[in-house]
């Protein structure tokens, strides 16, 4: 904490030989290669998007080919049938879902409804704070989002200036599985418009992050001061064609 | 009487020039057709927007820029893209100045429900539990009474709650009422309906 | 919550006539102009910048040449002497400090030691995380750091997962003075470097916030994608110059 | 025996390709300078920067780049910039594999002090908590006994604490100790050092 005299830093002509490759190793083939060795049945997942916008495609079509069973995934959606995390309800691979919203999706309705599918709603931010506190660290804070509803029911109440909050908690996922727009080889990923949205949060409280891209830059072409995920965070990337399909196509006409 | 469109641009006089707001599905979602002249307000999308900007022209659509409805949208001029733990610390943190909410019941007490019917499909709360519990200010626009004729401005809400105490104004087909001390106070009343047609639709205490 | 027919937006032609002049009501042609109304003696004020880097000058400027006395301020460092909220110091303007390094400043020390001034220690990370927390309707969270240290005497604790945290309060100053590179006429607003630091945080933790930047732009001149501060967080805006002052100028020689 | 440069050295042997990395003030700044090769560290400073780059050419000064020392420094082609809650979040969350800091006493339970000295000027703790609160593992780099000889090794601190149970491994000018059930296991002896004299300047228990 005091001052320090002046130093000589590391050889910079051999940081600069070595980074290329060193960052080149977060960089896998292919979906399947990126998971290999970190799925695992019961396993608990956290997964980025909002409704089908900036969902992990990729990552999402792997882990339904690799077959891994009674999965917990907390994503604010489950995509819609048989796209985005849809494909993983209609091979049965997921045990339970945290979500705050699933209107879009008849086949999750079903297996709710029969109770093959547990399902844990979540308040949109309360599922986005919780992310983020987790991976920052924090096991539980307070929240008025809830208080006196079913939501609050079984949680620690608390008064702080004679409001009353609740209780949450952080959560931290086996994996996470996100999004991005651009990355460099160090992991640094950028994310284009509102396809941010969980992406960052579920990146965050992943103990391993898998984010997928739609390209991969050299180390070095982002600006430092435009990265929305820092590399620390993302453990594995992987680029390649993504669907993007639009939930809701609303247009207006070109005025004459 | 007021109709859909009568109730929205109802709901836009409440609007202050240079606030931020948040507008939900449905009903309050026209509200951004009547926002008086000289009043410049920037809409917030949960999913991580300030300054959503209308319907993108035909073959215009961008998968990466759509609403909290999930329709495709356009960017304002000042327009700006975060995540959504940011989107609801600034929902949460009282940075909004206003919510305008549909409603299945609301009760005297501002007590609002709006998100879920046992024993029928429960889609979830999305982020209208954070949007009461945060927002400065929750205008609630609704019909005062159900298809059957019932009223939905009660004494108390017979469904699930989205939020207690949070609503400070309903505007409704029959006019607007403030939640007050001890019920609900009556502000206007709509065009053709009687205080007492009012009054007989609405099964919360009205005081004042 | 259900799926909307498609509605026409708001007149597009108007939106775009009144923008201009509206967010130009955010711009102040002064400090002394954008504090107007809003100092107050024995006010709570958070303050951004780390060390000299990123500090609201002109603000701090304007403060003391308004002469508002028995400040509390939160603020990670508390400048230099006779520079940086180290002015306010010496006017002894400030009754009460909350920071986590007050180091460089021999007048801090001489005020604390005698008694003169009034000081809370934060963990760096703690006091960054309160003012986030406060901001986002987070009135108390639980972390790990200071447990079993002088810092978490008399907090509350709790157990996690047989982890013991303490509780720690989200901050809600009465005003945020926060420095950035570029903002547009809406309040949006960029930092350049490790400028960044406590200026998001604090800015965001105060009920109202000013932020002075060496540029304003014309609202629409920034990249959406790019901003680090939403003009929601910034209540009004002033441009000017800045000495940016270097604390400790440490160099290295060029390779022959 | 070792010198601070020797000790650096050895501190450097500790990390591990890839490896995002903090280093405090003093000795640890040290460790940059003896990084082995191969190994490519990423340095993260508290204020908000992943990637610290060398000093800058002199008259390359920018004032808006500065470590958490408030020196100025460069970037690097990795580097991130980010805010100061984003940045102790990554601290506090554990994604920071390894802190190397400077200490006035560790005790053989992991016991760190090195911010305050009663009676003293304090300056406080900075982001020294957060550190050994949440990152993955910590390493200590000081001398084993102070100015007066005294052990700084001990069995219990006597100063005021910066975290409870959090050191790892301690490398001082006579060796390495670890942390481990019970008390402190020999890991290494500096050059020319015999066992006898480690024992001699420890107060704290060694096991094993």
């Amino acid at each position: 904490m005091a001052a320090v005299a002046l130093t000589p830093f590391r050889n910079v002509a051999k940081t600069k030989r070595n980074q290329a490759e060193d960052f080149m190793k977060k960089v896998y083939g292919s979906a399947a290669e990126a998971l290999d060795g970190l799925l695992k049945d019961g396993m608990f997942i956290a997964a980025g998007g909002f409704g089908l916008c900036g969902i992990p495609e990729l990552l999402i079509d792997a882990i339904h080919k690799a077959g891994t069973k009674d999965l917990t995934i907390a994503s604010n959606n489950c995509g819609v049938d048989h796209f985005g995390l849809g494909i993983l309800l209609d091979s049965r691979q997921i045990k339970k879902m945290i979500s705050s919203y699933v209107g879009e999706n008849a086949e999750f309705m079903r297996q709710y409804l029969s109770g093959e599918l547990e399902l844990e709603f979540n308040p949109q931010g309360t599922l986005a704070e919780r992310m983020r506190a987790g991976g920052a660290g924090i096991p539980g804070f307070y929240t008025k989002t809830g208080v006196g509803t079913v939501i609050a029911e079984g949680k620690d109440h608390k008064d702080f200036d004679g409001e009353t909050y609740i209780l949450e908690r952080g959560i931290v996922a086996d994996l996470a599985i996100v999004k991005g727009w651009k990355a460099d080889e160090s992991g640094n990923v950028i994310f284009r418009k509102t396809a941010r949205n969980f992406n960052v949060p579920a990146a965050k409280c992943g103990r391993v992050c898998i984010c997928e891209v739609e390209e991969i830059v050299p180390t070095g072409s982002l600006d430092p001061d435009h990265i929305h995920l820092p590399g620390i965070y993302v453990h594995r990337l992987i680029q390649g064609q993504h669907e993007k399909r639009i939930e809701q196509r609303t247009t207006r006409k070109k005025e004459a | 009487m007021w109709d859909r469109n009568q109730m929205a641009a109802r709901a836009a006089q409440e609007l202050q020039d240079g606030w931020y707001v948040n507008l939900g599905i449905g009903i309050p979602t026209l509200v951004s057709n009547y926002i008086p002249e000289g009043v410049e307000v920037t809409l917030q999308s949960e999913n991580g927007m300030l300054g959503i900007g209308p319907f993108p022209y035909e073959g215009e659509e961008d998968p990466d820029l759509i609403n909290a409805g999930k329709q495709t949208v356009t960017a304002e001029k000042q327009t700006s893209f975060f995540d959504s733990s940011e989107s609801f610390a600034m929902i949460r943190g009282g940075k909004i100045a206003m919510a305008i909410l549909g409603a299945m019941e609301v009760a005297e007490n501002g007590d609002l429900a709006n998100w879920m019917i046992p024993g029928k499909l429960v889609k979830g709360m999305g982020g209208a539990m954070d949007l009461v519990a945060g927002v400065k200010r929750v205008v609630v626009v609704m019909d005062h009474t159900n298809k059957a004729g019932e009223s939905k401005v009660l004494k108390a809400c017979t469904l699930p709650l989205t939020g207690q105490k949070v609503v400070d104004r309903i505007i409704t087909n029959l006019g607007v009422l403030d939640v007050v001390e001890g019920g609900l106070r009556i502000v206007e009343l709509a065009d053709g309906v009687s205080e007492d047609e009012l009054r007989t639709a609405t099964e919360a205490t009205i005081v004042g």
